[in-house]
């Protein structure tokens, strides 16, 4: 093999010999190796303590499956004669989850932006942002709603603000998370020609993350169509608290029909929204 | 047409008149016999002071039963039922409707006893020492309203809690309808959940009446202390039957008995009785009667909801 | 003028990048950097404009630290420094017209480029820098649909529609044909030319080199070890900048005898 | 001369093309007012000034007494009670939606039909009311935690999914090239050239699930599934505001720890 | 042997990629395909072990018909089939040794390399594959932190770990030194000649393709313009292929004076 002792010498590296350098190498690779066993490890030991923790019984879940079946029979045929009830409550809740992720995602724009570390690197600017953000997400709805009846009575607004709290901090989050891990080139680019700030979102940002931003708002619209149970609470109608009531008086099959409605919707939101976005993109 | 069986604690099922489900059918002896027991507790909706707490029992029922007992809460009276009927729970605290749903349209529980709370005084709202086991509904109004009878509340609007509660649309709706007026097309319905908040909207002049249980206002009174001064209880309704403690429909005889004899010892005992009345307000267990709870049957009917 | 001084830079593994290294380009100079691929030569070019901080050492450019500069100064330093990226770095989502048009923002006020609103003298220039690398009819297909050398002519057109007074160009013509090389070299010398503007660029082909250079330098793993003429860069100092004697064959000639070649 | 005519018939386009987006922009915000119109807006209520206060007022003096409690049922151990839950149902999400996010991703497959097929049953999926997986799961298993893990688990599979294949859709294809040139079967080319691209992002999703199913443990209360929920919603409804104010800190300070490490996790993953 | 019968491919947005190819190549030849950037060469070579499917016409390797295979003959098919891609196509977030590794995934079951456990034979082909394009060192450094031409040649060392019969060389020189890009061609021939590997690569110096090919191919708009031995590629021939006489300083030639340059 001439050839490729010739090549190793045109090499500018320093020569160690192949063998003692495998060795080097190949060490290297085992030290990372044993980390990740250790992590996976350690993962499997916290999924057990927990299991064992809260009485985990997949056994029992096995011979449970049939009870399962009985009730999803319950809910075959669907109650068709339901329909007409709960289309006004539908179109409320439809208004309310327009309204309610609209205006949550005005501010999340700016909220991510000065959260993701790649575009905001001052921390005194992030950081307090980010803990607002995390309270916002964490107060749960069922609070918000308590506190805006309160405030401003029962009432689809009130519902609407419920929505709006939490549709800001979902899309702002998962928005910056996103935003941090967008292609840093165009950004270098920008910034090499010189541009500031809201000119690098404007042209490097922006085109790289506006689809994630569609579609973290059109998720959260579908969540909030779906989290008629809030505006239940707070007097607003709605399609949830029908569902509740026909839960209430079991009537399965009416809660078949407000499913089979809500999916109709949110296929035909889902398919609007995409068909825009290929003509906005 | 429901003559269920009346299961009676004190004297055993051999009272049981026309026996019309297929569960009680089943000879006193066999049934099943529990090892350990689940029970799951759902509160009526006329508490004003509530503790998820499921320890204190767990050891109460389990020192005179000496089985392990395993006691959750729910504040949803459909899962309860619907593990009732699929044998997940042995024994329920269920509300009123929610017994009767289970027996009638699951046959998935049995009455074995029903709580008796502290008496209410009309007058006043605060709670009497009378121990009973019904408590009742009622429709507030404005203390300055115009509304003077149940016929003047045609047109207004009323806040209502979920169709299927007892107190807060079921009873009220039905003798609503009993005076002439229907409470689907005679009144504009707004649906409101949680009695407190039912009664912030009529401080608030959203509604103007409410249905409530007796008497929401306590609740109410932590945060707005002048309550009783603003509002006029229109309309008292019949008696509602208090909380059940139900069994699983095929649970065995002697051990519907013993569980029944446990929960009376458990009130009997200071210290026990402390206990049960800090966490679920019950201040003693009386043998049930599945006659009692005719008016549930009757007024869920009045009202279109008829069970099957 | 750009002048750096005992410049290092060290990557956070470890690596080093470039190590004490002291030049002075005047003003008009053509500079190429040449060296073995991993030798630094990006890591030079995006110190310069600081896209990459350096570990130590001062980078002036016309006077201004642009290693201390920040905010609107940092900006307008930038503004006249083009880059070429090797990778291109094109913004794939928008059309061709829209990244070249993305080099004049330095110009603007935020307000007016918020909406994206050029003026029309800048999409002129935008077209104009397009045709000059020959891709004018391209302007509103979206960037990832190019091949790999109509992507990098597009970067290059960005950079020459920002009008700057410095051009770096990491590789400027890694995936162009011989045509199209030569027309971007051309137009590279052209503007150095004519417009007195500064150059430096990161090439591979020592031929290409000294062809266009006023000036080489030469890079060996983060070192300058060579810096003259064109007519200084003889074969033995490319030796010592390759690590070892380039052979004639190394210089891309075309009269060869294939048999002759070294390695196989 | 040609050149002009190209460059008018672009302009055109985009002239066009700018109308469509004006178009677009319209509409949103003739439904945007279409939906504001129909809040109801009533202003501030008359009780609201007492009701507020109470409510701050609560806040502002927690009840301490709950955080701890020598016979169990306490805030600590309620809490301890969510965040195992959580981890559980989180983790039984994230291995379930695996399959589903590679069946509905479109680039996983040259049929059009099959990933299509895919985002309709995780739409089901996701349209299926918590209430009701939860009560599924509780005629299985019965009531508890159990049931409650279940029920996120199941539930979280629909969202979960949509998001994990929506970065499978939005990966980088040319490591996959690569590999399907070398001649790899369709696994090895997800093995090597998609996973090692997503794997980030599905942990971030998968921590940000874990995130909302704490959330969601107010959501469990309701079936009696486990956790803060329930003595959450049974301070709620007796307006016990102290009891309130004590739970709220205690959800806010488990989230604000679980995300202090979820971001320091990513930050090591990506 | 590769054969291509009246290829057609137009791209979804009506952009002409191929344009009727009729080609022969016989097995141990070594091809090189030049042309002007976007003459479709990528997309000629992407055909050929079908990453991208043709409009029409029929590709043969060794008498299959890769147009119309499937399944796990397309995939054997392919393993014999290794590419250099002009954009690297690495896995940016593993290491440079997994990513030479995943060349060898078709040689094992898909079960023994979920577990990403590859025999200790196949760790010694991947790392003798980047010793010869210099870079075993960094074979445990994860590849987004290498030089672009460091990726480049990982990008190579993964086709050569593949150890198949036929190449596809899109490009694999452009982002390296004279040094490097001297030594890989010289591979790529050597186990051409001594492994009888058919080598298809696509180039833009002519020179270099003088250099190496046994054949040329001049592609020009889809087209095949030009199609012969090294010695008939005439000059007058390349002209055809760049729609225009190559000039003498197009041939990277080193003796030429600067201002006769052409285009400006
Ligand atoms: N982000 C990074 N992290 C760590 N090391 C890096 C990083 N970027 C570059 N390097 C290393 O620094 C050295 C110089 O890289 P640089 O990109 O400047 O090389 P170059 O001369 O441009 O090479 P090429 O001609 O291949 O592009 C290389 O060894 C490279 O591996
Ligand atoms: N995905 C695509 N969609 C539409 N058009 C494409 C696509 N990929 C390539 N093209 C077009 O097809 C033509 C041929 O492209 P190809 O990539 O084969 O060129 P090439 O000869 O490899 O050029 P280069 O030397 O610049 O890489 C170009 O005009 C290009 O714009
Ligand atoms: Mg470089
Ligand atoms: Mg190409």
């Amino acid at each position: 093999m001439k050839s490729d002792t010739n090549l190793a010498d045109s090499t500018p590296i320093p020569s160690i010999s192949p063998s003692s350098n495998y060795l080097i190498t190949n060490g290297l690779g085992n030290t990372k190796r044993s980390k990740r066993i250790a992590t996976w490890m350690l993962f499997i030991v916290i999924i057990v303590v927990c299991s064992i923790y809260i009485d985990v019984t997949p056994y029992q879940l096995f011979v449970g499956l049939p009870e399962m079946g009985v009730l999803l029979k319950e809910m075959f045929p669907p109650d068709w004669s339901y329909l007409p009830t709960i289309w006004a409550p539908m179109l409320q809740t439809i208004k309310i989850a327009v309204a309610g992720t609209i205006l949550g995602a005005i501010p999340a724009i700016p909220a991510a932006l000065f959260s993701a570390n790649n575009i905001t690197p001052n921390k005194w600017l992030s950081l307090p942002i980010r803990t607002l953000l995390n309270l916002v997400r964490t107060v749960p709805d069922l609070l918000f709603a308590a506190i805006f009846v309160a405030v401003f009575g029962i009432g689809p607004f009130a519902g609407m603000l419920a929505l709006l709290f939490f549709s800001f901090g979902i899309i702002a989050k998962l928005t910056y998370e996103s935003l941090e891990a967008i292609d840093p080139g165009p950004l270098e680019a920008m910034t090499a020609v010189g541009a500031n700030r809201i000119q690098i979102i404007v042209f490097g940002v922006i085109p790289q993350a506006l689809p994630a931003f569609i579609s973290y708002l059109l998720y959260t619209f579908e969540i909030n169509i779906r989290a008629a149970t809030v505006l239940g609470f707070v007097g607003a109608g709605g399609i949830g608290l029908l569902l509740n009531q026909s839960l209430g008086l079991f009537r399965y099959d009416r809660a078949a029909t407000i499913i089979i409605l809500t999916l109709a919707v949110v296929l035909i939101i889902d398919y609007t929204s995409t068909s825009i976005r290929r003509k906005l993109l | 047409g429901n003559n269920a069986k009346t299961t009676n604690a004190a004297e055993p099922a051999k009272g049981s008149t026309t026996q019309t489900t297929e569960t009680s059918a089943k000879p006193a002896e066999t049934g099943y016999i529990p090892k350990e027991l689940e029970v799951q507790f759902v509160p009526s909706q006329n508490a004003e002071t509530l503790e998820a707490k499921t320890k204190p029992l767990e050891k109460l029922l389990g020192d005179q039963l000496n089985i392990p007992v395993h006691v959750s809460v729910s504040p949803d009276y459909n899962t309860i039922v619907e593990a009732l009927s699929s044998k997940q729970v042995d024994i329920g605290f269920l509300p009123p409707s929610a017994y009767v749903l289970a027996h009638d349209l699951r046959n998935a529980a049995d009455l074995l006893l029903q709580a008796q709370r502290f008496g209410v005084n009309d007058e006043t709202g605060q709670p009497t020492d009378e121990k009973v086991n019904f408590y009742k509904a009622m429709i507030l109004v404005k203390k300055d309203s115009d509304i003077k009878t149940l016929t003047d509340l045609k047109g207004k609007k009323i806040g209502w809690q979920d169709v299927t509660s007892s107190a807060g649309y079921v009873f009220p709706a039905a003798e609503l309808k009993k005076a002439g007026v229907d409470p689907e097309t005679d009144v504009q319905g707004v649906t409101i959940k949680g009695h407190d908040a039912a009664i912030m909207a009529l401080l608030n002049g959203q509604v103007d009446a409410v249905a409530n249980f007796q008497d929401a206002r306590n609740v109410v009174a932590k945060d707005v202390p002048d309550v009783f001064e603003q509002t006029r209880v229109l309309h008292f309704t019949a008696p509602i039957p208090n909380d059940t403690i139900s069994v699983r429909s095929d649970m065995n005889q002697e051990w519907r008995d013993k569980i029944a004899q446990a929960f009376i010892a458990i009130t009997e005992d200071p210290e026990g009785a402390q206990i049960v009345k800090d966490i679920y307000t019950h201040v003693g267990y009386v043998a049930g009667d599945d006659a009692n709870f005719a008016p549930v049957r009757e007024y869920a009917e009045a009202v279109g909801q008829k069970i099957k | 003028m750009i002048e750096l001084r005992q410049v290092s830079k060290t990557f956070p593994n470890g690596t080093v990048g470039l190590k004490d290294i002291n030049l002075n380009i005047q003003t008009g100079e053509f500079v190429v950097i040449v060296g073995l691929s991993g030798a630094g030569k990006s890591t030079l070019l995006r110190s310069i404009n600081r896209l990459s901080d350096v570990t130590s050492g001062d980078i002036q450019i016309d006077g201004q630290s642009i290693t201390s500069a920040s905010g609107s100064k940092l900006r307008s330093i930038r503004r006249n420094i083009g880059m070429i990226f090797q990778s291109f770095n094109l913004i794939k989502r928008t059309t061709v017209l829209n990244n070249v048009l993305s080099g004049r923002v330095g110009y603007h006020s935020t307000l007016r480029t918020l909406f994206g609103s050029f003026p029309k003298r800048d999409v002129e220039i935008a077209l104009t820098a397009l045709e000059r690398v020959n891709i004018r009819e391209k302007a509103y297909i979206r960037a990832d649909q190019l091949s790999g050398g109509q992507q990098q002519r597009v970067s290059i057109a960005r950079a020459l529609a920002q009008e700057a007074t410095i051009i770096l160009a990491d590789e400027p013509v890694a995936s162009l044909d011989p045509l199209t090389t030569r027309q971007v070299m051309d137009d590279l010398q052209r503007i150095n030319r004519e417009l007195n503007i500064t150059t430096i660029v990161n090439l591979h082909f020592i031929d290409l080199a000294r062809d266009y250079a006023t000036r080489i330098i030469g890079l060996r793993a983060g070192e300058v070890v060579f810096d003259g003429s064109v007519h200084e860069a003889t074969d033995e100092k490319l030796a010592e900048i390759y690590g070892r004697p380039v052979k004639a064959d190394e210089l891309l000639d075309s009269s060869r005898d294939m048999q002759g070649v070294g390695v196989v | 001369m040609n050149n002009n005519n190209h460059l008018s018939s672009s302009s055109l386009t985009i002239r066009l093309r700018n109308l469509r987006k004006w178009m677009i922009a319209l509409f949103i915000l003739v439904i945007f007012i279409w939906s504001m119109l129909g809040l109801d807006y009533q202003g501030f209520q008359s009780t609201s000034k007492v009701v507020s206060l109470s409510i701050l007022k609560g806040f502002m003096h927690p009840d301490w007494a709950y955080v701890y409690l020598p016979e169990g049922e306490d805030l600590l151990r309620e809490l301890l009670e969510t965040l195992v839950i959580s981890i559980l149902g989180t983790f039984v999400s994230a291995i379930l939606c695996i399959p589903f996010a590679f069946w509905a991703a479109a680039n996983m497959s040259r049929l059009r039909l099959f990933p299509g097929m895919g985002k309709f049953t995780l739409s089901v999926i996701r349209v299926f009311p918590e209430m009701i997986v939860a009560i599924l799961f509780i005629k299985a298993v019965g009531p508890g935690s159990f049931a409650g893990v279940l029920a996120l688990g199941v539930h979280s599979i629909g969202m979960l999914a949509k998001l994990f294949s929506e970065t499978i859709e939005g990966i980088d294809p040319g490591p996959q090239e690569a590999l399907i040139a070398c001649g790899a079967t369709r696994l090895q080319t997800i093995r090597f050239a998609v996973i090692p691209q997503v794997i980030p992002q599905f942990l971030s999703y998968s921590l940000y699930r874990f995130e909302i199913n704490i959330r969601s443990a107010t959501t469990l209360g309701l079936v009696g599934a486990g956790g803060i929920g329930t003595p959450l919603i049974f301070a709620l409804q007796v307006r016990n505001w102290n009891r309130v104010g004590v739970i709220l800190l205690g959800i806010v300070l488990l989230v604000v720890v679980t995300d202090f490490i979820s971001s320091r996790l990513r930050r090591r993953i990506i």
